[in-house]
């Protein structure tokens, strides 16, 4: 266990005890939602696909906490975690998941299309690749635009032998994009292993042959996430260029709901990753140090308790989309 | 016969195949140990291994290309993009290298390749997970393209693939993976070929082509259209390149009416091509304007409502071709 | 009017909206201080440098996506292609982000992106570099697709592309560049609207659609056609998607017999889009059957007689005129 | 200038005498059929694109001499020396350019689309990157078949960028597949100099990076050119996996024929590397070492002109193909 003073020296930053508290309850709240995803899924409520964050929460968190409004995420099919830390309400998700009207896509995306332009999600895709590209184009757009915006791009271990993956890390590098790269190594894309998909896994190494800044960080630890999240936000700022984080995390339940997770990996693998539940982890930490009390933990456990079972009234009580709007939007005029 | 599902009855035309020769192998993502997203390969890892059955990174555009220089070098590859969609990032890999080569080379190469995917609409599989895309490959030149409608078809036709010396497309629509339907014994070893079209129900008042999923929807809008005395003639392409028009004409000048039902965009699609060539070629025997009931021209929505109100229903054929021959 | 070549008027067109509009940007090979392969940015680096003239490594799929989320962001840019074949590595990125993601955000987002390229065969370009591919923009949906024929509808439909919130694909034939005609002064900012169709000859007899190249060469066509007191009425649909059906209408409606002229393969081409929807709309005005002439379809060999064989000839028009007026 | 016996260390191999002497032969071979390609583009006899490999000769022959025939070569738009290398016929190149009906690809492919299988050119591409998959794709297939028959991909610069080469290479040191991936680094792409296009202007290096072997040599030194090609090909045929050759050379002409060469390389770049020629270097060193005399040499030169003034006329009298052919082929029953 870290004293407070570690905590603080580890992040760099002044991460006050209201700070480290929003990013416990930030990691619970994308927990308790795809939890409650899981079960609504289980029940028939949620069509379609659903890749759950859980594991994972310290990476979306650790890096969101250090961006601001304006700044741009673009993510994956593995994307409630974003969402929900760049700022899309938890009644958005939810809705969107069940297909409704007030989803943040307005129905029209499910779990793989999320959309929140209002809050800086610039979109999650069901395709692997893509959200790196769009990334490094919005940083073009910032680059241009003379603002000090910064882009973000979330993608998996799947992602880095894909070509998208070198095309865009090497422009960033050469034009010195203001943008974030962050590849969530869960060691697995959907059931391969990613020693099986390059003979390179360090995928932080590979900054360097771009000619970027690369770090890697223990993406089960939050503060960590956002210590390495800081420095790279900061460097894209100033202008310094892009930078390439890899965060090594898992995903702790299958790859999609409905899919088994038997024959690729083995429950004692599974179970140990458990034991390094980032949350968990912050929660044990914070009262270690005496930053915070059980108490206050409580409190913040029933607030998020209640949110997602608003989340979750709120998506079951909205409408569908109207059939007739099913061909709108598909050019700027329509 | 026995009854098969769609997908077991392709799965075992895939391992008929590759029993008889073994230069077939088959890469994609997910299709080794595991068997396929879709069960494709399901039992075919443990008899043939990782070389036959090929588990790759997520390198749509790589692999493709790496089976177009395999098919150049002796060997049959079958590209398995579990959804279709996933063909897009190897776009440039088939249509200027996998389908130009063989006519570049004036056929001293030739291009033994099956490029295989899950299509359709349906699931709220969302827009990336929903796409049809075979007008495209019956526009440019270089490509077969087999769209099975029943398990007999799957079969037959993924043999026929498999054992073509062209790139062919063989598209699977989602929503008849599970369907079930009579097939030949397995040592039957039964080709369908490619370019014969399926007259599913024969009828003497108009005749309707369908594609893919939207022959089972239109052979059960013929059978309520029956009820009400209108004797409707479907017809199933089964392959889109090369096209069966000749079936289709023969049926037109029975008729003198034709629907074109499909799930996929209107614009520039198979049923624009069927109707101008049916116009050129018959243009004295038809008795009403060609119609076409396609899917709607958008991006597939998630939402089940939203989707439900893209394709072209039991309900929807049936009032076409009720309003077609009233014309 | 002044005259300009295409070329010049294009680039004009797109000088004028970059002095307009700081957000507009090229990418592409070569268009920063070369001015382009073809052209299209001679003397842009000198005014906007490079960060508005963006010289890029060869990543078509890569700049392609980069510009998708640039246009998400606020800026505008221009992907300049050189040779539109160039394209097809980056189909991914468009079919399922550039042109889908307007629909899928419901508007929250635009999409204001050109992606202009050198289409067409000729000039023993061979199979890599005489692409068309426009069919495939106008099948699926969330695409512009402009194809002018003249330096003013150049400089036109760039403008409109350019301030367009949507994707635009803005197509220009390798044997159009240096063509010269009469173009409004710089001060008139003269924009082309989409979906508008051009009627380029009047004519009572037949009714001749023609796309891009084709349009010249059918004018010519008809100018011989004159003397034998046939009267061809010309429309250029100037886009392809939108495409202004209604003005083809009116025209059949007089002439009663349909011909259209497409360089591009005929299957599921625009060429069929157009037979379909006359056939739909006009069938009882309808004289004779809707005729097509396209290039054959076939990858674009370079020897020149092989590949002047491919593509319709000023002779070839004119007989399938002659050929349809007489049926 | 080195002694005779240095040269043979060097490459590791027995280069005797008349091996030396074909590569000069054929280095000189690709020279003059270049120039002459040259000079029939000027007079309008070659229609199209024309990009010649002139000051690169050394590269295609050094790794070609290392090859069986039954080994294969996917190349690029600069593809005229790798097909002569391979032992395309210089009547069926010119033939080719001149758009006859006995070039090698029958006149439909041009410049950019040589085809030769009987020798093992198994095509050139007019789209930067393919080639680099098909010949991982070649592997495969060898791989498969239990032969030991290698292929090599050929590419310049302006390739390394692009994601063909990231996923390809990927692809093939995973599964240790037989393949030799020659990057020709001429520092342009097309005007595009190399350090604009990437910060890691080291090719090789990247080799790492995949798992492979990576080798860079003085491509203008064919003699160690064939070694490092010969150690990858051994390495390739042992089932050692793949090599990625970075061949440092320079073309000495515009990009291609009838374009400019000013503006974004010096004149005196230009000339420094001429001073580099190839075919030069190697004269000089068997002169120097007595491995050869001037007669000798004059005794290869004569019959190089005259294969290629013979080329020149074959391609001349050749009959163009018949239009009506021009559908032909495009499957495999027709
Ligand atoms: C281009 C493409 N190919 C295949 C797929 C199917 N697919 C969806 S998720 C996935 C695995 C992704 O793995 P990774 O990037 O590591 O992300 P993770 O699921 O582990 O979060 C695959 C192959 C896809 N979505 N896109
Ligand atoms: C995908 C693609 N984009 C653009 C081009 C146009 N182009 C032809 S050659 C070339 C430069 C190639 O440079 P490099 O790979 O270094 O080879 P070099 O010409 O130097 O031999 C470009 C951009 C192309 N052929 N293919
Ligand atoms: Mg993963
Ligand atoms: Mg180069």
């Amino acid at each position: 266990m870290h004293a407070a003073a570690e905590v603080a020296d580890h992040t760099g930053l002044e991460l006050d005890k209201n700070r480290l508290l929003a990013l416990y309850r930030e990691m619970l709240l994308i927990r308790r939602t795809e939890e409650q995803l899981a079960r609504s899924y289980q029940k028939g409520d949620i069509p379609g696909a659903c890749h759950t964050y859980v594991g994972q929460e310290a990476v979306a968190v650790g890096v969101c906490a250090r961006l601001r409004r304006d700044d741009v995420v673009f993510s994956t099919h593995r994307g409630h975690g974003h969402a929900l830390a760049k700022g899309v309400p938890p009644r958005e998700v939810m809705a969107e998941l069940f297909g409704r009207a007030t989803g943040c896509s307005r129905g029209r995306g499910g779990s793989m299309h999320l959309f929140s332009p209002e809050v800086g999600l610039m979109g999650t895709t069901g395709i692997v690749g893509p959200n790196i590209l769009q990334a490094t184009g919005a940083g073009y757009s910032f680059r241009l635009l003379k603002n000090a915006r910064v882009s973000v791009g979330f993608f998996g271990d799947g992602a880095v032998n894909n070509g998208a993956f070198h095309e865009g890390l090497n422009l960033a590098a050469i034009w010195d994009l203001p943008v974030l790269y962050v590849c969530e190594n869960n060691l697995y894309a959907t059931e391969v292993a990613f020693g099986a998909a390059t003979r390179n896994t360090d995928v932080a190494e590979r900054a360097r042959g771009y000619g970027m800044a690369g770090v890697a960080v223990d993406g089960n630890d939050v503060l960590a996430v956002a210590a390495a999240a800081e420095e790279a936000v900061r460097r894209a700022r100033a202008g310094d260029g892009p930078t390439l984080l890899e965060c090594r995390t898992y995903r702790t339940r299958p790859h999609a709901e409905g899919m088994r997770d038997g024959g690729y990996r083995t429950p004692a693998e599974v179970d140990d990753w458990k034991r390094r539940d980032p949350i968990a982890a912050l929660r044990a930490r914070l009262l270690g140090s005496g930053t915070a009390d059980e108490e206050e933990f409580a409190a913040v456990d029933a607030e998020i308790t209640a949110i997602v079972a608003d989340a979750l009234r709120f998506a079951t009580d909205s409408p569908y989309p109207d059939p007739a709007t099913a061909t709108a939007h598909i050019y700027s005029d329509g | 016969m026995r009854e098969l599902s769609f997908t077991v009855a392709a799965r075992e035309g895939l391992a008929e195949e590759m029993a008889r020769d073994e230069t077939v192998f088959v890469v994609g993502e997910g299709i080794g140990e595991r068997g396929g997203n879709f069960n494709t390969t399901v039992g075919l890892y443990e008899l043939y291994g990782p070389e036959r059955l090929r588990d790759t990174p997520i390198v749509e555009r790589g692999f493709v290309g790496m089976c177009t220089g395999a098919a150049m070098t002796g060997t049959r590859p079958v590209v398995d993009f579990m959804f279709l969609d996933f063909i897009l990032d190897a776009m440039g890999e088939l249509i200027n290298q996998t389908a130009k080569i063989q006519y570049m080379s004036s056929g001293r190469l030739t291009m033994p390749i099956v490029l295989r995917g899950c299509i359709g609409i349906g699931g709220a599989s969302a827009t990336h997970h929903s796409g049809n895309y075979y007008p495209i490959f019956a526009h440019l030149p270089g490509f077969r393209v087999a769209l099975p409608s029943t398990p007999r078809d799957a079969k037959g036709l993924l043999k026929t693939a498999i054992r073509s010396d062209d790139p062919v497309l063989f598209l699977e629509h989602k929503s008849l993976l599970n369907t079930k339907g009579p097939v030949p014994d397995a040592d039957a070893d039964e080709l369908i070929p490619f370019g014969r079209a399926a007259v599913r129900r024969a009828g003497g008042d108009v005749t309707v082509v369908a594609l893919c999923l939207m022959v089972n929807r239109t052979l059960e809008a013929a059978a309520d259209l029956a009820h009400d005395g209108i004797a409707v003639e479907v017809i199933d392409p089964r392959t889109v390149a090369p096209l069966d028009v000749d079936t289709i004409l023969e049926s037109v000048r029975k008729t003198g009416r034709l629907l074109i039902v499909d799930e996929d965009f209107a614009p520039a699609g198979i049923g624009a091509e069927i109707s101008a060539q049916v116009t050129e070629r018959a243009f004295d025997e038809l008795d009403a304007p060609i119609r076409r009931l396609n899917g709607l021209q958008t991006p597939v929505p998630y939402s089940p409502p939203l989707e439900a109100a893209l394709v072209p229903t039991r309900e929807r054929i049936a009032a076409a071709i009720r309003d077609l021959v009233a014309e």
